[in-house]
Formats: structure tokens, C-alpha cells, sequence
């Protein structure tokens, strides 16, 4: 268990203020929040590269302020990877062992778990981007570490390889157990990894829970704008053809654009303004027509978001005007007609 | 129009630079080779330049030792009075050569305040241990400020990732900082004992004897003129240029 | 544990530097005050510590004229030669100075290639002129560097919107590249400066007198001893520094 | 008129490869295409910074590659503004003036024009983007330039600042009747900006048109890629009325969430995932409900291109799945309802 207590610390531009938080051992954690917001000095702080000004750091109940980051037994992967550019892959990661006077480092049974034996001998700034970030994986969990931090692992990547980058994170958190502190302004990245996110502004936690709390029940009107755009849902594909895609959310069968494979699990995003609701059913192109009860009712200028129940904890929300809402003479408890379009759909 | 005049002061710069090196050389070579043979077949004069090599060796390692330590703490360090050290450690580099003589003599000479309690132990003036610490004085800034810029251009977060993954920051130094700032610090120990050949100022004053390269050229021209002095001087310009190429 | 070492490595090279400068100072206030007034009374010292400061200003000037137009060009155009050119234009800072004595004295001397022709118009052997020549061959490359760096930092395109609004090249140049990179210019300028007033070894080869500082203090040093000569060190180091700190 | 010929030069990474292009007095160009296209390179050609290693261009039947860049009177506007450092706003503006050795140079009147002239005597990097922006453009105009040249002026500007900048970009252009170079990556901006576009892409010019032309006829797939992503509309605000607005677009009545005020002209844009097809017509949220004509079905992997035709030349596309056209038993000539919501318009 990380216990963070009242940590306050200045660094350059960053600052962080009055800092509490605390991440159970084998947890997903994710620090979400806008550049700037200090989340890496905070990673930074958790690894012992800096040392608080104010509060204390604890794991598993000692406090670790005075230990030195080579004794902390934390793996950390940079946004850049950080890879030692004069050494080849295999060296990278057999950097901690060496460190550690380990013989006989398990390098290819790491390599082959994250898939990059066949480049072993390549030289880092030869590799692409998603490679690089395998090896700097690979770098850090040979050590076995406590504690695995992650700092912005995704961005500098392009869509497809964050989509594989990420299933190699969910893996190697469920295979390991390590616990995972991971840093992020990517709203979808946390709410599909994390177990808890934390939503991070101007050096303090705004809000810390799980992603069902942070999205549909944000605190205050920051965290609703930072995490408020889209609807995200889990789901499991029931049926693959020909590049369209059936989906499970709850019982309701979903049509989007995907190759995936049935019996995979993914998260479809859509976004509020492409959900339209009306009060009877008819025939359109839009593949997806539910029905739903609407929750809520909430005004933001000429728009007003409409949260709805498509039945359990499905929510969804959309964005229609004001004049829609009267002309439909809609007011919560209805029972309404949802649709939207299969194209509309972004599957992760 | 504006172009050409560039150019033309660039040409005038550079043929003025290159026509003095060449022409001593070609002169020499052309006009009194034997001059030259005789110069390499004259114990006295290999000596010099051994002697110019030698103390320029060791006045680096020196500055190695104490410079790459200095320059990574000005690279990652801020500390207070930062700004002043690193005024102070440059002067070197401005303060005339005869003066640095002076203020060497003052201090490692005989009577001096370091000069005097270790006269039993080690000797200065006139001696190879003044040539070294004549010769480190005035080059110690050139390795120390490319040694800088080497560890400026290693990003901490290699630091920072060697050390999570266990290592102590000795070994982050020795395993990730120093390796990849190995290539400024070469062209520094470069610079820095090339310099250290170069001083004649400091060195003749604390050192007139043993004589390295530079003394020797003076004293053959003082006693003897310009056509027994230049086959030193081309010799040792030859094999200092020789040995840089190489090293580069 | 290594920081502690490092930042002993720093305290002694910090040290070095420090105690051999104000060492010198401060014994010669405390203990020969009097020796330096003496020294400021002194016409041949002023004159000669004047020389030192205005023929290292001409030097300074001749490099400023030759190196500024060079150095845009380095920085700003590519063109078949340049990496040599660049290496050429760095040797003096690497040449012993003696070599560099011999080597001017060969070319610029009576019977020298540039000496000879020149002998009804200027001299330059024990004279003014060889003087500045020996000063503008070691420093000039100290203002060409800062100078091109200063180029390099100037975003081109400024140049190219100074010209589509109506400004040719030299304007675009005057009004626009020049005064941007005017700070590099200027350190370099005073690098050169005190590079040029450092010399020693050049400058007594192709010209011994008239005496400039440097040669002075060494000439009193070896005709009546530390003593006599430490009062003139002293006065040119403070004088210069002096100067420095106004400019920067 | 800028003439062209047959135009090659390398610069770095950047190579124009036997381009050819003739752009008219008084004409609003867009060079529209990808980031490494050469589209830079181009204007820089124009103005004289680089000489061509074949072909040529002349102006005005002239051929100018002799000509200095000084003498081509020709007003450049750098993307980060390249404003000089070392002058004030004013000393900025007059530098033009001062080369040519003009006496008292309209500043105050120019200043005005471009609504700059209570920053007169600040330094550039005190300045935000958009006022940089219009201080380097009035440095630029005040020589009464006879080719304007613009690169990507509007990139590095947030949104809010791009829409009042595109406005001036319009004044300008309307005013003086000078002819511009316009040089972007955002096809939107083309759009909105353009009186001919010419999409270039690797060192050569694809596509050259109008951009009614380049966008509803694109000759290859990759001007379709690059240019084909979004309904783009104009319109003028017939009702405005508490952040809703009513358009008029070819006499059809568009509702959309915005503040213009009546009588503007704008722009909408739609995506084509958005837009709903039915056969018959139904109540529900989305504000804006038409009969359409099907024109052309293109298959696009699983989804379908469906080219509408709205009346007159206001065409749409909508994009749905193939299984919904099959549902729908969609055919080129059918009458059918179109509808999208107000909020899914983005207006600029």
C-alpha cells in the first residue's frame, strides 16, 4: 500500500499542494489530469528522483522518504523510454540485474513474454515507437518490481499501436499483480485501464474513485469538463462480419465498425452530440435504436445533457437543444427511443 | 554584392592563418631539410618534445580528475554562488600568461604559501612538477567547460532510470553519464592538452628547466636565431597536429 | 558518498584558481603596497600595460573586421570546404605559442613573404604591428566562434521577412541579423580582447619591444626577480579585470 | 498573374517536383495539403528566398527569378509570425517604409485597419499569437505588396482567435483586391478562405479547382483522403436567438447552436457519420429534418458514401453502413429524410 500524506513540493513550473492519496498493493492506479498539472512530479516523488518539501511518502506502512530510488524497488517508464542509447536491447534490460549483481537475468523469457526477442541486438533509436516502449517495459519488470510507474505511456504513440500497448499494459498488470501508478491527460486511456483514477488539477486531487464515480458523478464543474465529452462503454463482441461488429453492453446488442474479433472485449466511445432521442420508433439508417428512461435532465447554455438508462448501470448521455427538449416534452422518468449510428461509434 | 565581401574577408582570414603554418613548414622543409634531420636526430630536442607531451599528459589527467567532477556537479547541480565558481574557474583562460607565471611562482615557489611546506616532498621550481601545474592552471577551464556541455546533453531521466533500476548514482555516473558524455570529454582532454602543450608564459617562469618543446624553441632563438629555432618549431607543430588527428 | 568527492574535486580546483590569483593580490598589498605605488608612478609599466590594452583592442578590431563577415558565412551558407576551413580557422588556438612566434616571425620578418614586400610601408619585427599581427592570429578565433554562434541562434526567416519588406542582403543584415546576435558579438569581442592581451610567447618572438605588459613583467622578472616584477603582474591583472567586469 | 513552369528545387527534407501553377491578379489561393508537402517551399520560391533548380516563375509575364526578393515587392507572413525582436510594434510595422526610404508611412492608419493600434509600442514577444499575427500582416501590407504571401497564418492561433483572423484574412483581401498565397493543412480554412485551392502533396500539385470542385470532385483517392472528411456549408444567420441560429442554406432552414448575429455569413460543418437517413419522417431531437435526393452510393470498406442532394447545388454526404443501406433498400434517385442534430454542427 502507497500512503501519501499531506506531500507539497515545488519543482520548476510544477507544484504540488496538500497532497493525500493512497493506492492498495496489486491496484491500477490512474493519475488523470490536463498538462501541467504535476502528475509526473508526483510519479517522480513516489520513484525518490525528488524528495517532498512537506509530508511523507509511505509503502506498506514505512515511510520512504529517506530511502534512495535504487532501493525502492520501483520500476518507472518514461513517456520518452528513457532506453540507454549505448546500449542494445538485450543490455537495457539486463541493466537492473547487472546493477543488482543478479546472474543469469531472465532477458529471454521477458523478451519472448512481450514480444521483442526477435530484436534483442538492435540498437534503441533503430526501434519504432511501441517497440522502444515493449523494451523499457521489459526494463523495468525484469527487476520485479513493488510498485510499476508509468508516465504517459501512450501518448507518443500513433492509435494502433496505443490500442496494443494497451492490452500489453491490462496483461502484464493481470499476469504480474505488480501494483500500477499510471500517468495520463487521456480520459479513455484511464477509464479503460484503471481499477481507480485519480483526477489531478493545479498540483492537488480533485477526485479519486473508480471510473464509473469519475465519469458519471464527477464532483465539480473542473473535473465534469475534464472528463464530461463522451460516453464510453465496455463491452464484448458477440459477432464479427466483414468489418462490422456486434457488441454486448448489458444486454443491449450494439452495432459499430471494428474487426474484432467475437469474444473480445472492447470499449466503444460515442460521442453526446451524435445520440438522438425521440419519443416512437422508426426506420433510419441509425443500426442502433433502444429504448431508454431518461435520469436527468442538466442545462449547459442553449444545450441541455440528457443523461439515459439503456437498463442496469448503462448510461448514456446526449447533447440536444433546448427547443428539442419542448417540442418532445421531455421530463425524467420518460420513456424514450435512443439511436445512433453504427459509423458514429469509435471502438478502442 | 555584400556576399563577396564576406568572402573576401573570410579568404583574407583564413590565408592569413594558413600561409603562416604552411609557409614555416613548406620553408623549412623546402629550403633546410637537413635542418629538420638534424633537429629529429638531436637528443635535446625529442626530449623537449617528449617532455611537452608528457607533462601535457599528465597537467590533463589531472584536469580530468578534478574537472569531470566539477563539471557534472555545474551541470546538474544549483547550488548558490553557481554563477561566481563558474567565473572564477574560466579565468584562467583571460589572465595573461606571464601574470599566471607570477602568481604560480608567489604561491609554489620556494617561499610560497603551497611551495614552502612541501618543499621536502616535492619540488616546483625549475622542476616537471611546476611544468604540470603551469600547464594545469591555464588548461584545467578548457576540459572542464566541454565536459559540461557533454553531461548538459545527457538527459537526467537516463539518471533517473538507472538508478529506479537499481543502481546507486555512482554507478548511474559510471554506467550511463559518463559513457554518454564520452565523446565531449574526449574533445575536451583534446583541447585541454593541446593547450597545456601550447603555454610557454607560465611554464618559463615557474619551469625555465627541465625545458619542454616551446622553452627550447626560445632559447635556441634567443642564442642561436630563427634558422636553428624553426625545424623545433616545425617538428613540434607536426607531431602535436599528427597526434590530434589521430585522437579525432 | 560521490557527491561528497565530487564536490571536493570542485572545492580543489576551485581552490587552485582562487588562491593562486588573490595569493598573488593580497601579498602584494599586504606586504609591498608601497611596491606598487611604485609601479603606477612607473611611465614604462603604464606605457606598456597601455600598449598591451590598445594593441589588443587593435587586434580585437582587425579580428572583429575579418571574423563577423566569416562567422555569418559559417553560420549561414554551406559550401564545398567548410568543415576544413573551420578546422583551419581553429589551429591557433592549439599551436604552441612559441610555434606560433616562429612561424609569424618567418612570414612576417624582413626577408618573410608578407615581411619583405611590405618593408617600405610597415614593419612589423620589434614594432607595433607585429605586435597586433601575434595578438590577431591567437585571438581572432575566440570572436569568430561566439560570433557564428551568435548568427546561428538568429532565425533566418527574420532575414527573409526583413527582405521581402524591401531590405537587400546588407540591410537585412545591418539592421536585423547584427544587432540580434549583438550580445554574442560582443563577448566575443571581449575574449578576443583578453586572449590578445594574454599572449606572451608569440608576441616576444615577432616583436620584444615594444614592450608590452606580458613582456615586461617578464623582462623585469628575469633581470631583478619576483619581487620587481609581481607589482606590474598585479596592476594587469586588476586593470583588466577591471575592464571585463564594465563590459559584461 | 503568377506563372509557374514547370518548377523543381530540393531543400532538405522538402523537394517540388516539375510543378505547375498559374494563379490570377487579385486571386485568393490556397495551397492545401499535408505537413512535408513543399507547400513552404513554395511561397519561398515566390518571394525570392530560394532560386529554382529548373523552370520558372514570372509575374506578370515577367520572369522574376533574377530578381531579388527585395525587389519583388512582395509582403511575406512567416507562420510564427517572425516579427523582429529588437523593434517595437511600430518600428515593426514602419520597417517596410524605412528600407525603401518612405517618409512618414501610414502606421497609425494600418494600425487602425487591423484594430492594433493601442499595442504600438509594445515589444512583439509581450504579444499574443493573434495580435502578432495581425501586427506581422500589417507589416506586410503597409508596402502595398503585390502578392501577399501566407504560411499556415492561422496553425499556431486557438480557435476562437483563427475565426476573428480568418474574418481579417477576408477584409484584407476584399479591400485591397491583392492577390494571396495561401499556404495550410486545415482543409476547412481552404474552404472557407479560397477562391481556387490547389491540394499538393509530395513536392507536386494533385488536384487544382475551385472548392466546390476540390471537395464534391476530388480526382484520386488520395485528394478524397486528404480533403474528404467533413460537409462544409455556407449559409447566412437568418435568427439568432439565445445561442440557436437559424440558416439559410440554399433555401433550406438549418438549425444550429452558435452566436452569430443575423445576416452573417458562415460556415457550417457536419461530419458525415452524423447525418441519419430514413425513408419516411419521424419526431425525435435532431433539429434538422429534409427531404434529400440520393445522388451516388460509393462503398468505402463496410460503410457507404451516400452523396444527397438537398436542392439546388447544396449537396450532403452521409456515411452508414451497408446494412443499413440493404434495410433501407437504398437506390441512386430515391426520395428519402435526411436528418442531424443542431448539435453536431460546428460552426466557424
Amino acid at each position: 500500500m502507497i500512503e501519501i500524506k499531506n506531500l507539497n513540493r515545488d519543482w520548476g513550473d510544477f507544484s504540488i499542494k496538500n497532497l493525500d492519496l493512497t493506492i492498495q498493493n496489486g491496484e491500477y492506479f490512474v493519475l488523470l489530469g490536463p498538462t501541467g498539472a504535476g502528475k509526473t512530479l508526483v510519479l517522480e516523488l513516489i520513484a525518490g528522483f525528488h524528495q517532498p518539501e512537506k509530508g511523507y511518502i509511505s509503502f506498506n506502512g514505512n515511510n520512504i522518504d529517506s530511502l534512495p530510488p535504487e532501493k525502492r524497488n520501483i520500476g518507472f517508464v518514461y513517456q520518452n523510454y528513457s532506453l540507454f542509447p549505448h546500449m542494445n536491447v538485450e543490455q537495457n534490460i539486463g541493466f537492473g540485474a547487472r546493477m543488482r549483481g543478479i546472474k543469469n537475468p531472465k532477458i529471454r523469457d521477458m523478451a519472448e513474454y512481450l514480444n521483442i526477442s526477435h530484436i534483442l541486438h538492435r540498437n534503441p533509436i533503430t526501434l519504432s515507437g511501441g517497440e522502444q516502449q515493449r523494451v523499457a517495459l521489459a526494463r523495468a519488470l525484469i527487476i520485479n518490481p513493488d510498485i510499476l510507474l508509468l508516465d504517459e505511456p501512450l501518448s507518443a504513440l500513433d492509435p494502433r499501436t496505443q490500442e496494443d500497448t494497451r492490452k500489453i499494459l491490462k496483461k502484464v498488470h493481470e499476469d504480474t499483480g505488480v501494483t500500477v501508478v499510471h500517468v495520463t491527460h487521456d480520459q479513455t486511456e484511464a477509464r479503460v485501464l484503471a481499477d481507480r483514477i485519480g483526477v489531478m488539477m493545479d498540483g492537488g486531487l480533485m477526485q479519486v474513485g473508480t471510473p464509473g464515480e469519475i465519469f458519471n458523478k464527477p464532483v465539480n464543474n473542473k473535473v465534469a469538463d475534464f472528463v464530461g465529452v463522451e460516453n464510453v462503454f465496455k463491452g464484448i463482441v458477440t459477432r464479427s462480419n466483414n468489418g462490422m461488429i456486434n457488441l454486448d453492453v448489458y444486454g443491449n446488442n450494439i452495432c459499430a465498425i471494428s474487426n474484432y474479433e467475437k469474444g473480445e472485449t472492447v470499449y466503444g466511445c460515442l460521442r453526446p452530440e451524435n445520440v438522438t432521442i425521440s419519443k416512437t420508433e422508426f426506420e433510419s439508417s441509425a443500426r442502433n435504436t433502444f429504448y431508454a428512461t431518461v435520469v436527468e435532465m442538466e442545462l449547459m447554455g442553449v444545450l441541455l445533457r440528457v443523461k439515459l438508462n439503456m437498463g442496469k448501470d448503462f448510461n448514456i448521455n446526449s447533447l440536444i437543444t433546448r427547443q428539442s427538449a419542448t417540442e418532445l416534452d421531455l421530463k425524467p422518468g420518460d420513456r424514450v427511443v435512443v439511436s445512433f449510428k453504427a459509423a458514429a461509434i469509435h471502438i478502442i | 554584392p555584400m556576399l563577396v565581401i564576406f568572402f573576401l574577408s573570410l579568404s583574407i582570414l583564413l590565408f592569413f592563418v594558413f600561409i603562416t603554418l604552411s609557409n614555416m613548414i613548406l620553408q623549412q622543409i623546402v629550403t633546410d631539410f637537413s635542418g629538420l634531420i638534424e633537429a629529429v636526430r638531436d637528443s635535446s630536442v625529442l626530449e623537449a618534445i617528449f617532455l611537452s607531451l608528457y607533462s601535457g599528459f599528465l597537467a590533463t589527467l589531472l584536469s580530468f580528475i578534478l574537472g569531470v567532477p566539477t563539471a557534472y556537479l555545474l551541470a546538474r547541480k544549483d547550488f548558490a554562488g553557481k554563477r561566481i565558481i563558474e567565473s572564477i574557474l574560466d579565468i584562467p583562460v583571460v589572465v595573461p600568461h606571464t601574470v599566471a607565471g607570477i602568481a604560480l611562482l608567489t604561491i609554489f615557489g620556494a617561499n610560497g604559501l603551497i611551495g614552502d611546506p612541501l618543499e621536502s616532498i616535492v619540488r616546483f621550481r625549475d622542476a616537471m612538477a611546476g611544468t604540470v601545474v603551469a600547464m594545469l592552471f591555464v588548461s584545467a577551464p578548457y576540459l572542464t567547460n566541454s565536459a559540461r556541455e557533454g553531461f548538459q546533453s545527457v538527459d537526467p531521466r537516463l539518471e533517473n532510470a538507472a538508478r529506479s533500476l537499481g543502481a546507486p548514482l555512482w554507478k548511474a555516473f559510471l554506467f550511463v553519464t559518463f559513457p554518454l558524455a564520452s565523446r565531449h570529454l574526449l574533445t575536451g582532454s583534446i583541447m585541454c592538452w593541446a593547450r597545456a602543450i601550447s603555454e610557454f608564459g607560465a611554464v618559463i617562469m615557474l619551469a625555465y628547466y627541465p625545458m619542454v618543446g616551446p622553452t627550447l624553441i626560445y632559447e635556441r632563438f634567443t642564442s642561436m636565431g630563427l634558422s636553428e629555432s624553426r625545424p623545433i618549431a616545425v617538428l613540434l607543430i607536426l607531431v602535436t597536429l599528427t597526434i590530434f588527428v589521430i585522437l579525432r
